[in-house]
């Protein structure tokens, strides 16, 4: 198959599903019949379908909260959901293990046998695939919230079709967000095409009236990444979602921790998504934005971890983002309690509603962020299509290979990993090595003189070091790197 | 000059800390051999063999550590390299657990050094040092 | 003694002093001579003195933290205040016991023997008083920062003596503020008397090389009350301390809710405190500002109040407050225990220093709320003004007895308490019921079109209704107390 | 109409709570007597022996209550409303203390109703309404 941005036919997607429904076993079973699966979606209640819920938070301008979470046992699984529900989460997730995020079904099943023996969860999540239609139907039929799957899987499309199938109305990834931060040596073209597959499935339902919910993952390595690349990713992204007939999108952003950016980043997000997707003519789009609590290192001691979750989340209620993707106490150390993960869910939700009816004053400095930012994006988005010759899909994969489009720490061979980013003196991320970035010069400016009066008031030389001081940051309670005094 | 091979096992993908981790050991003067995230074991001994390395530091971020590291030594002594370092860290099991009980299921699957979640490498220069004897 | 705004005569002030030395058989101590304090005080090395701390911080830009905190027993504060000093307070306290407060030595006292007896406290503070300057050296000797006496007493006069001599450089509290939210039936001609004996102490030490920082209590009763009415008392305060020598003055200001409002609330109440020292030209003085977290009802759970003092934390760091007085997760339920402190702590230096290189963007809203407060700030104080002939003592003293000026909540008898405050539809504490409020109509006007505002978008009638329901609101995690929907 | 004394005791100065719990047991049909903050035992008594209350409603929040209420029901005693109800909520005691054993305490003391730190007036609206028959 050739990548391009085009539909897929319906018979070509069909064809193609059955060999996906062929690669485990659990995709022999007989609910995943479409007209079967039709019929089941057509019983989810509104207030358990993602895309409706999402709509009226947007409308009401209301901030909502969901966690992560995902353990390898159902039962277990359940009642984790069902607390979490209690504390206050207004979507549930289930978080996919790392197997079945890379289609190892096969350990995936040894690591929950063995979870289940020796009653100690193995697997890092809910190994979706494994399971099945039938445990997933369980887990949607035991909550009383829309449910979304979250993972990280460059070919996905098995498991968005048991999800789906499950009653589950949302699926988070995609082809460039779902790889380059996940995976190695898949190629674009491929965890592209296999996006594809998935929105197509999703623009299938919603042929037949039932709304369903697509998040490109926003933070990608969660790491540094400036906002416009970021942003650009999720239009793209969205673009490719739209033209396999997708109508509720919500593009996302991981915070990178100064509160004037990450305003400007959300808006600019969203105003700059739904004038591509109009540009490109998608019609009856609905959009809304996901902001996540900081993805980085957090610091370890679980006070100074809810500060943060909760400045997470003014910063997001101030951002007017439709969802925030809460974090725990736990975070630096490992897979929450669901205790832990309450916690989180609570702060997380208490400042939200307590931010509701504010929102970020309008300021210089706000809109130039925005302005910064959009003008980064186009100049990218520009790029991009200019060596795809006009198609988005051809042209992301081309602007990976040359770089044009790069992003900080990821593991996959598609990327260049050539650019460097570092926070300026606001603690805002800029750059300070572009490889072959698609930023024109006035940008590039813009960039570098920034990070010189940071270093220049830090009294150091422009280099990695400044860029790993901002990945520890952080963790150690400072936004910026700055270097250590020596005590004399 | 002494050789050290680093990278992140299994189907972890956490790819930051490895880069730190890479950046951080070559300041401090040693070779190093960088296999990147998504490594088995295989990867890692093939590895240490070719460039005559005197440890393997394995780092698992992502919680699957206890399942991707057994047989690990086994593996080593198959392949020649019995006596070689072996370092785990990083966030190596699932979720908040007692480190004591952690470290105890690492060494006896015959790793030298076992670090508790959120450890620096920084922190760790000082037994590196100590056990390459430098 | 009649009162005006003069500095005491140094002979009279002596001969008050010995007067109040005897209050008390801890006023007999030798320790308490003048020359062997001033002595001591000399001997206090500046990363210990408060004023000089101040100082410092403010020239860098950041906020430092300060927690409440004070048990009966000597041992047992002293080791909460190590606790806390490991937690990373930079100031510390000693909250007083309310027996103290209302100098009632001998409850103290039984209060005191008896959580010792029974080892657990039966006070809620650290009665200074009782434990005398032996006692208050020790815990000034164990620690490593700056510390300060916070209490709530009309009349301080012995507990001010004893807290200096013993090497604590500041002293929260003043003849307004110390009364009105912490009294009932004491005159305010009587509490201004004894606060400017407390003032004079201060000037005393002052004329002798020794800084001392002094602190008018910004929150008064904690509960809704409007910015420009608790800056006009700030500084009122503040022109008291300075008339009788006070050098270094830290005025405060408690959270009301509103991120715009507040962050004006601080910058209002530091330019115009120094323009109206200015106009009254004392010279020299180094003015600060203290942000207080949320000083209403506090939410149960835990991790909700958390998010709240990370929240306020936020705040304070964007409005560049001097100083940031931390609560604990324990507040709403009781005295919180060494670790629940603890953790306000953290959390509260975390935010902190993560948002230092971070301050609120000048925006039209923000500069529109500032001017909002000084015109309401200088309306009220002309008043003052106006009705002390010029003197601000015999002003304010008049304007209470008048409800020219007027705190809500308050339970004491000098005090109007005919205004009704409640929030617009922004969160942002306005009036409702102005009482005697020396308030023109233009602000009256602007205050009414707000709250009318509010009470048409939730289809209600304005009444006491809204300010009930706005005390209420935060700890159940909202900032305005919509009406309940009623479900059908 | 049942008459019901409000007030706030000892030293403690917490005036807001006071003023709802007036408003709210207004609302709610009572006769309010209020004697406000800083209140002794026998401000509270005189007030319910004048208004010939049917109910005693002590507020503590600061903390001293376990001091402030001892032998309040002695007191009731010798001034002939030895019958009076008696409740007291707010934060009673200092600090997070297991209520079970707070509640005990006071019980002994003489109280009829002890309610748990936070609990807002209208969740006692329902005691009052039964203890007061009505
Ligand atoms: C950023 C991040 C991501 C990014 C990674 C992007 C990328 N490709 O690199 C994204 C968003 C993609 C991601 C995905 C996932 N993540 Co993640 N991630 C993090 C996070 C927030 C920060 C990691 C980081 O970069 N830190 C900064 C670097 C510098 O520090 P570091 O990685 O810890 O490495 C340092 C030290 O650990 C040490 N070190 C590392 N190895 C070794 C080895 C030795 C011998 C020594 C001495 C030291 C050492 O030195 C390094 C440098 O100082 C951590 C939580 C945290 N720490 O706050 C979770 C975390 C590691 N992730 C976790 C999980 C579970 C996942 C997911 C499964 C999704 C999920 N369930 O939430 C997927 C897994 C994908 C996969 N297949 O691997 C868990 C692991 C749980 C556990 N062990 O119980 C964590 C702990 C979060 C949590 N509490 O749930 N993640
Ligand atoms: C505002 C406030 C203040 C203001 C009060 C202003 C004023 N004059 O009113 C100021 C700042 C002056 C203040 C001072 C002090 N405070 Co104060 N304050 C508070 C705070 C934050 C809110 C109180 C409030 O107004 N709540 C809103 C109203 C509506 O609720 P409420 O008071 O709880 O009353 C409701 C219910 O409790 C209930 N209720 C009350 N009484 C009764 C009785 C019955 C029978 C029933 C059924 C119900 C009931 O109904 C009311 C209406 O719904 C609380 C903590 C909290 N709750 O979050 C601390 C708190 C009450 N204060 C406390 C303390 C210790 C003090 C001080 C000693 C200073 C200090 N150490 O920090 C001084 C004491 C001064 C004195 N002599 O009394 C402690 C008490 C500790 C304890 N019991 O262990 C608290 C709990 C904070 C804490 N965790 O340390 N405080």
């Amino acid at each position: 198959m050739k990548l391009q941005n085009k539909k897929i036919p319906e018979a070509e997607f069909l064809k193609i599903r059955e060999e996906v429904l062929k690669s485990w076993k659990t995709g022999l079973d007989s609910q995943l019949d479409l007209d079967n699966a039709v019929k089941y979606l057509k019983t989810v209640p509104d207030y358990k379908n993602f895309a409706i819920k999402l709509n009226q938070a947007k409308a009401n301008g209301t901030t909502l909260v969901q966690p992560r979470a995902g353990v390898p046992e159902l039962d277990v699984h359940i009642k984790l959901l069902n607390y979490l529900e209690e504390c206050g989460a207004d979507f549930l997730p289930s978080t996919v293990d790392s197997y079945t995020r890379q289609n190892r079904y096969i350990e995936a099943q040894k690591g929950l046998d063995e979870s289940v023996q020796i009653q100690r969860a193995l697997l890092n999540g809910f190994p979706v695939v494994n399971h099945g239609v039938t445990n997933c139907k369980k887990v949607f039929e035991s909550i009383n919230v829309p449910i979304e799957a979250r993972h990280g899987t460059p070919d996905a499309r098995l498991l968005s079709e048991i999800i789906h199938a499950s009653g589950w109305t949302s699926n988070e990834g995609g082809g460039i967000s779902y790889n380059i931060p996940y995976a190695k040596s898949v190629p674009l073209e491929v965890s592209i095409i296999n996006w594809q597959y998935c929105d197509r499935l999703v623009g299938y339902y919603e042929e037949r009236g039932i709304k369903i919910n697509r998040e490109p993952f926003g933070p990608l390595t969660g790491t540094l990444v400036p906002a416009s690349i970021s942003n650009t990713i999720m239009i793209v992204e969205a673009l490719l979602a739209a033209e396999q007939g997708v109508k509720n999108i919500t593009v996302g952003y991981g915070m990178g921790g100064n509160l004037i950016q990450d305003v400007a980043a959300i808006k600019a997000l969203y105003t700059q998504t739904i004038e591509y997707l109009e540009k490109f003519n998608y019609e009856n789009m609905e959009i809304s934005t996901v902001f996540h609590q900081w993805m980085g290192g957090f610091p370890q001691d679980e006070s100074e971890a809810m500060a943060l979750i909760a400045y997470s989340s003014s910063v997001a209620a101030l951002s007017k983002a439709t969802k925030l993707i809460s974090k725990s106490p736990h975070e630096s150390i490992g897979i929450p309690t669901r205790e832990a993960n309450g916690l989180g869910v609570k702060a997380s939700k208490f400042i939200v509603n307590m931010l509701k009816d504010q929102s970020m004053a309008d300021s210089p400095e706000l809109e130039s962020e925005i302005n910064q930012i959009k003008a980064e994006v186009d100049c990218l988005l520009n790029a991009i299509l200019k060596v795809g010759n006009g198609d988005i899909a051809i042209g992301i994969v081309e602007a990976f290979k040359q770089g044009l489009i790069d992003v900080p720490f990821a593991p996959s061979n598609c990327n260049a990993g050539k650019i460097l980013p570092a926070r300026d003196n606001d603690g805002k991320i800029r750059i300070l090595e572009f490889g072959n970035l698609a930023f024109n010069d006035e940008i590039k400016e813009f960039h570098r003189k920034k990070i010189e009066e940071r270093a220049k008031s830090e009294n150091r030389e422009i280099s990695f070091q400044l860029t790993v001081d901002d990945v520890y940051s952080v963790s150690e309670g400072k936004l910026i790197g700055r270097p250590k005094k020596v005590r004399v | 000059m002494k050789t050290i091979v680093i990278g992140v096992i299994g189907a972890d993908v956490h790819a930051v800390g490895n880069k730190i981790i890479e950046y951080t050991l070559n300041n401090a003067g040693y070779n190093v051999v960088n296999i990147g995230v998504l490594s088995s074991q295989e990867d890692f001994i093939n590895a240490a063999i070719e460039t005559n390395a005197s440890l393997i530091l394995v780092s698992s971020l992502y919680g699957h550590g206890e399942i991707d590291c057994r047989g690990m030594r086994e593996k080593c002594v198959e392949s020649g390299i019995a006596d070689i370092l072996l370092y785990v860290g990083g966030n190596i099991v699932v979720g908040k657990q007692d480190f004591g009980h952690v470290e105890e299921i690492f060494r006896e699957m015959g790793f030298n050094r076992v670090f508790a979640p959120g450890t620096p490498i920084d922190n760790a220069l000082g037994n590196i040092q100590q056990d390459l004897g430098e």
